[in-house]
């Protein structure tokens, strides 16, 4: 990446951490109607990742963490937060919610409110690039605790067998909701089940620019040479509650949470770039996300008739045929 | 009697349960709270139900897993078959798919698989419903999918003294029994006797009263009905209100009583449109008792879509009461 | 008009899928077969239904997976979303338990929460039915636990004809349909069209008209059904058997207009005894059309216990063309 | 093992061929309601896995293919067959048949229609012994294709999380169905991946005697004294078809397919045994294998009535109360 990449990649990454903050506040103020889970901390591998990826022909499947990657991938911002708000004018028109971001125009595919329910279905993203010769991969993102789920361990398994171009990613941020990673997750290392599999694996520290760039553009276009499946294990502190205003009792105050985006911007500064620079970058980043965020709240809720249309569509007893 | 609610019901319920038998352990997602981690306090569940079960009797009875479901449902079934009274918390029923497996093949049929050697005292304690904006997948009513696999009981609690009650005459019974608690609910207060009775499976309850109509509601919607009687109650039509409280085994005999009296049946359930508890019941009373309708049943249910999240829809899509006296008129009128 | 098998039939059916569209792609266990190995020939599926596609298509398009229904069910899902149609086959409908997540959840959700952006042409093929022997979990019916899943299309196909043009028709749909193929039947032959034209989601299939009753029958349960109706004119009741053919989309029109003429409703299910097609059924006729109605509707499923094995308890678990007589003639006397 | 011991596990096992030949039989004569999954390749295994434990202290489950690990934890041979014949008087009067054979009595927990599905059952098993301190341990029993399940890789997962004692076996016929173990199990080998998980593993061959001791002795005992788990892979041929009359045209004519009971008793004689003594034991084996199962088919089917007393127990709608 060119250093101008790179100060662009600081200002989205900045812009998805504001992004996520305005969301906390409308939920704040009663705009929100469910719990929000924010990627605070994971906004710099995101951008990072996304950055190596070229949607539609690329195809991302999030978890129930997904603002910040649905953004990355270039979804519309007001739209993805009419979306979290539940308006009229939201990627689905409000129907989804928080948890369920789908912008496959722009190569992200889904979220999910299951834990891990993304990922076959990146597998199948990954079939249709192959079958299709697109030239495209499939990347299913997934925290550290749905990498115990069984249909991820499945879906590694599958597509190593099958010769998938999947990207599997997982966001260690050490905790699944309120437990410990090192409780939950047996065994050696995310990275050490990944080989076992027969995927090319490989960690990297989210907060560290020059190894997320060196390593994700590795096992992006080792996926996409090869064909085949691989793993990168991304560590990325959880700055807030496991969802927005969570208490967070069981963590203790004086762990150390450094933020990947400080690091970062320490970076910049280190190589040359100037703070006015940075700070200006960061203001514009907020003065926009803020723009996004309140143009949202300013629209109508959904009106009922868009439920009508579906229990019309999907009604099971019908007058005459459906095909 | 004290009042309490839902949530502080089902947790003294479960700390009598584990001080009186010491094979009942309890098995899920963040029960405890904070697993692996020094310094923090304890979390006691999402919902806080399970809370200081921990500190009192240990993490080798209240156990925390990692997110795998279907290992952990039959874990628990298998523990069940071996000496254990396991209570399982499954976060949100609409979890139910990825351990779907191991409640509907292995938990619910292990019992007849055995020819009725092996017991399974255990209890699967999940949410249920809508209302609180979160979306497709954490809002689902799926105790009626459960009606269709035989070899479970199926538990829908409403008050507290029900909630604490079924749990313990659940792990009393010879089959899995599957509750699902209503999110909405676990705030909601009531009177309890001190020794938090058990309560009978297969035992329905009758709210409220009346002649003109029989309205039979599960979970949330029984307080949305009982609303509802109210004010009916004001324009003259005089509710007899049924909790069935288990929708397997389900007390018919309370429901045909009322008919008797009544003659128009209105069903009021969360659940699906087709196929669920509302159609199965209606379809068991015009089967059976055809000749004590008057006019054509009612069924009250939501609209056959996954639930939606923006407010305005998901509040057109829950029943409420206000939908609830006017199907009640109508069919009054019919 | 030829005649062929039902298997033979959806085998012809995949192959004019797959030559005319590249986007074909039928995904499962062992349905080429012999993955992995040299020197075998091809198996073409454990029911013989995908047998000759490798062959002809090649193993990019006919897919070999591991056990691992979650996996390639949710491959298949998210493959449908990114332009491919594929075409599963899950061996035994009881295996819907491993994978029911990705359906419940992943495939029938997901054109609902892109607001309609996702289309998603795919299809599930699997097996239903007992009376082979198989045990509680290879004969399952389980078509009426979809029901309660909003925004899934099912399908029970009874007739070579219905089966290879529901295949046809499910891939054009934009909703994921699953297909309920009875294993009983594989082998019954009947009369197809030469070029196997779909037949539409929604549309069901009047067998044998009459006016004195209205029997519903699905799967194995209409040739069953069918013996019964010529059984029963013998004895001066004309049936009017109605096969729905898709219980979801159901066409409720052809089944009220023959209660127009009959007013007496017999459904004939394999599945459950409570909360299924039957009750589903009963209760929307009830609901809708109850002055339809001239006696109490009744419907005649296995009883509500697992499947039982021994041949004896097997036998009488299924309903079988006797029992339907027996009821249909009860039911003239009500 | 004494040389005595390892004389009745010569016994045993071509008690369990003979019986599994005897099924076969009576499958061909029609006396078998559905299709048979034989064991035939494994008996040794079994026998020798079985001789390490000790039910109903220890508790094994198995998959569809489990006539063999019945009878080596010491069910009864005629109520086994009467079972898989689905006759009154079998195991469970006939209900449950061949894939459901349930013996906890004697530590044989359950078989399953659902290949893995009874893996996490096990983990129950070794849960219950480790609370209630009875020193027992469990044994989850699963072919290579079910090793690729995502409840049998959550198991694992979940038994080192929380260090209960079972012991997973994985008998690597080198087929799910028709489907090769190397195709559909991607990665290294099954005990690499177990490794990863974070168990103690390792494979065997089941047709070496000295091997097949010294290995389940070691895992067997590791895990009931240190209570954490292990796993076992052996390798063992799938001498028959996938199910008894399967047509197994995907399989060369030329594999190779060595007979671990040939093998076993190449060796006893080697170790100094006659070969009348070893003949004399099989026929001994194949007589009391044909009494059991000749007994069993001439119990009556069970009477339809079996199935009420469950359709009345079972019933959805009840006048009255179940507790
Ligand atoms: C199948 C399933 N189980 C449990 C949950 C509840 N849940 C939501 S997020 C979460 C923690 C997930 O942890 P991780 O995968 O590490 O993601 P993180 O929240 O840390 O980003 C849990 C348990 C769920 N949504 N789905
Ligand atoms: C969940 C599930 N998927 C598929 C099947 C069908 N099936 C039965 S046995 C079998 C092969 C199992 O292979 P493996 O685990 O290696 O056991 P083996 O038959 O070789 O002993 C398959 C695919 C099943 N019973 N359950
Ligand atoms: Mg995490
Ligand atoms: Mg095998």
């Amino acid at each position: 990446m060119t250093p101008d990449d790179l100060k662009q990649v600081f200002e989205r990454a900045h812009f998805i951490r504001a992004f996520e903050q305005e969301i906390a506040a409308a939920a704040d103020a009663g705009e929100v109607p469910g719990l929000v889970h924010l990627c605070l901390g994971a906004e710099l591998f995101e951008t990072m990742l996304c950055a190596q990826l070229d949607g539609p022909r690329d195809q991302v499947t999030g978890s129930h963490r997904s603002h910040g990657l649905a953004l990355a991938m270039g979804a519309d911002a007001e739209q993805v937060a009419a979306e979290i708000l539940g308006r009229a004018g939201g990627l689905s028109e409000g129907l989804g919610g928080t948890q369920h971001l789908l912008a496959p125009e722009r190569g992200f595919l889904t979220s999910n409110g299951i834990v891990g329910g993304q990922v076959p279905l990146a597998a199948g993203a990954a079939l249709s690039a192959k079958t299709l010769g697109t030239g495209g991969i499939a990347v299913a993102v997934m925290g550290d605790g749905a990498s115990n789920q069984g249909a991820v361990f499945e879906t590694m398994n599958l597509a190593v067998s099958l010769k998938l171009p999947v990207l599997f990613v997982i966001e260690n941020n050490g905790f699944g909701q309120s437990t410990s990673a090192l409780y939950a997750t047996g065994g050696i290392s995310p990275i050490a089940r990944a080989r076992a599999f027969g995927l090319a694996a490989s960690t990297v520290d989210g907060g560290d620019i020059s190894g997320l760039e060196r390593t994700l553009e590795r096992l992006v276009a080792w996926v996409r040479e090869t064909g085949s499946p691989a793993l990168v294990e991304a560590s990325v502190p959880r700055l807030g509650g496991h969802y927005h205003g969570e208490a967070e009792t069981y963590r203790s105050a004086n762990e150390a949470r450094p933020d990947p985006l400080d690091r970062f911007e320490d970076w910049l500064i280190r190589q040359g770039n100037s703070a006015e620079g940075c700070h200006r970058r960061k203001v514009r980043a907020r003065e926009q996300a803020r723009g996004a965020v309140e143009r949202a709240i300013a629209l109508p809720e959904p009106a009922p008739e868009t439920l009508e249309v579906w229990s019309t569509r999907l009604s099971p007893v019908r007058a005459g045929g459906a095909a | 009697m004290r009042e309490m609610s839902i949530r502080d019901a089902l947790n003294e319920a479960l700390f009598d349960l584990m001080a009186a038998d010491p094979t009942v352990v309890v098995i899920g997602e963040d029960i405890a709270g904070g697993a692996g981690l020094a310094g923090g306090s304890e979390l006691g569940g999402v919902f806080g139900v399970t809370r200081g079960l921990a500190a009192e009797f240990g993490k080798g009875r209240v156990i925390d897993t990692p997110i795998s479901e279907a290992a952990f449902v039959g874990m628990a079934t298998g523990a069940a078959m071996t000496g254990l009274k396991p209570v399982v918390e499954l976060m949100f029923c609409d979890f139910l798919g990825v351990a779907f497996d191991q409640i509907m093949n292995q938990a619910a049929k292990a019992r007849f698989l055995s020819g009725g050697r092996l017991k399974l005292p255990m209890v699967i304690r999940t949410t249920m419903g809508a209302g609180d904006g979160s979306g497709a997948m954490h809002s689902q009513s799926l105790h009626g999918l459960l009606l269709q696999v035989p070899g479970l009981y199926i538990a829908c609690p409403s008050t507290p003294a029900d909630a604490a009650g079924l749990l313990k005459a659940a792990l009393m019974a010879d089959e899995p029994v599957v509750m699902f608690e209503h999110k909405g609910l676990y705030g909601r207060t009531g009177p309890v006797q001190d020794k938090l009775p058990p309560v009978p499976l297969g035992k329905g309850r009758l709210v409220h009263e009346g002649d003109s109509i029989t309205i039979v509601a599960t979970g949330a919607m029984v307080p949305a009905a009982e609303a509802a009687a109210t004010s009916l109650t004001a324009e003259g039509v005089l509710v007899d209100l049924i909790d069935p409280r288990t929708i397997v085994p389900l007390d018919i005999e309370l429901i045909t009583d009322s008919l008797r009296k009544t003659g128009r049946l209105l069903v009021v359930d969360e659940g699906t449109a087709f196929g669920g508890f509302a159609d199965a019941l209606v379809s068991t009373i015009c089967r059976h008792d055809f000749c004590l309708l008057k006019v054509a049943p009612v069924t009250l249910t939501p609209p056959h879509t996954p639930v939606p999240y923006a407010r305005t829809c998901e509040g057109a899509w829950v029943p409420h009461t206000a939908g609830i006296v006017a199907a009640a008129l109508e069919l009054m009128e019919a």
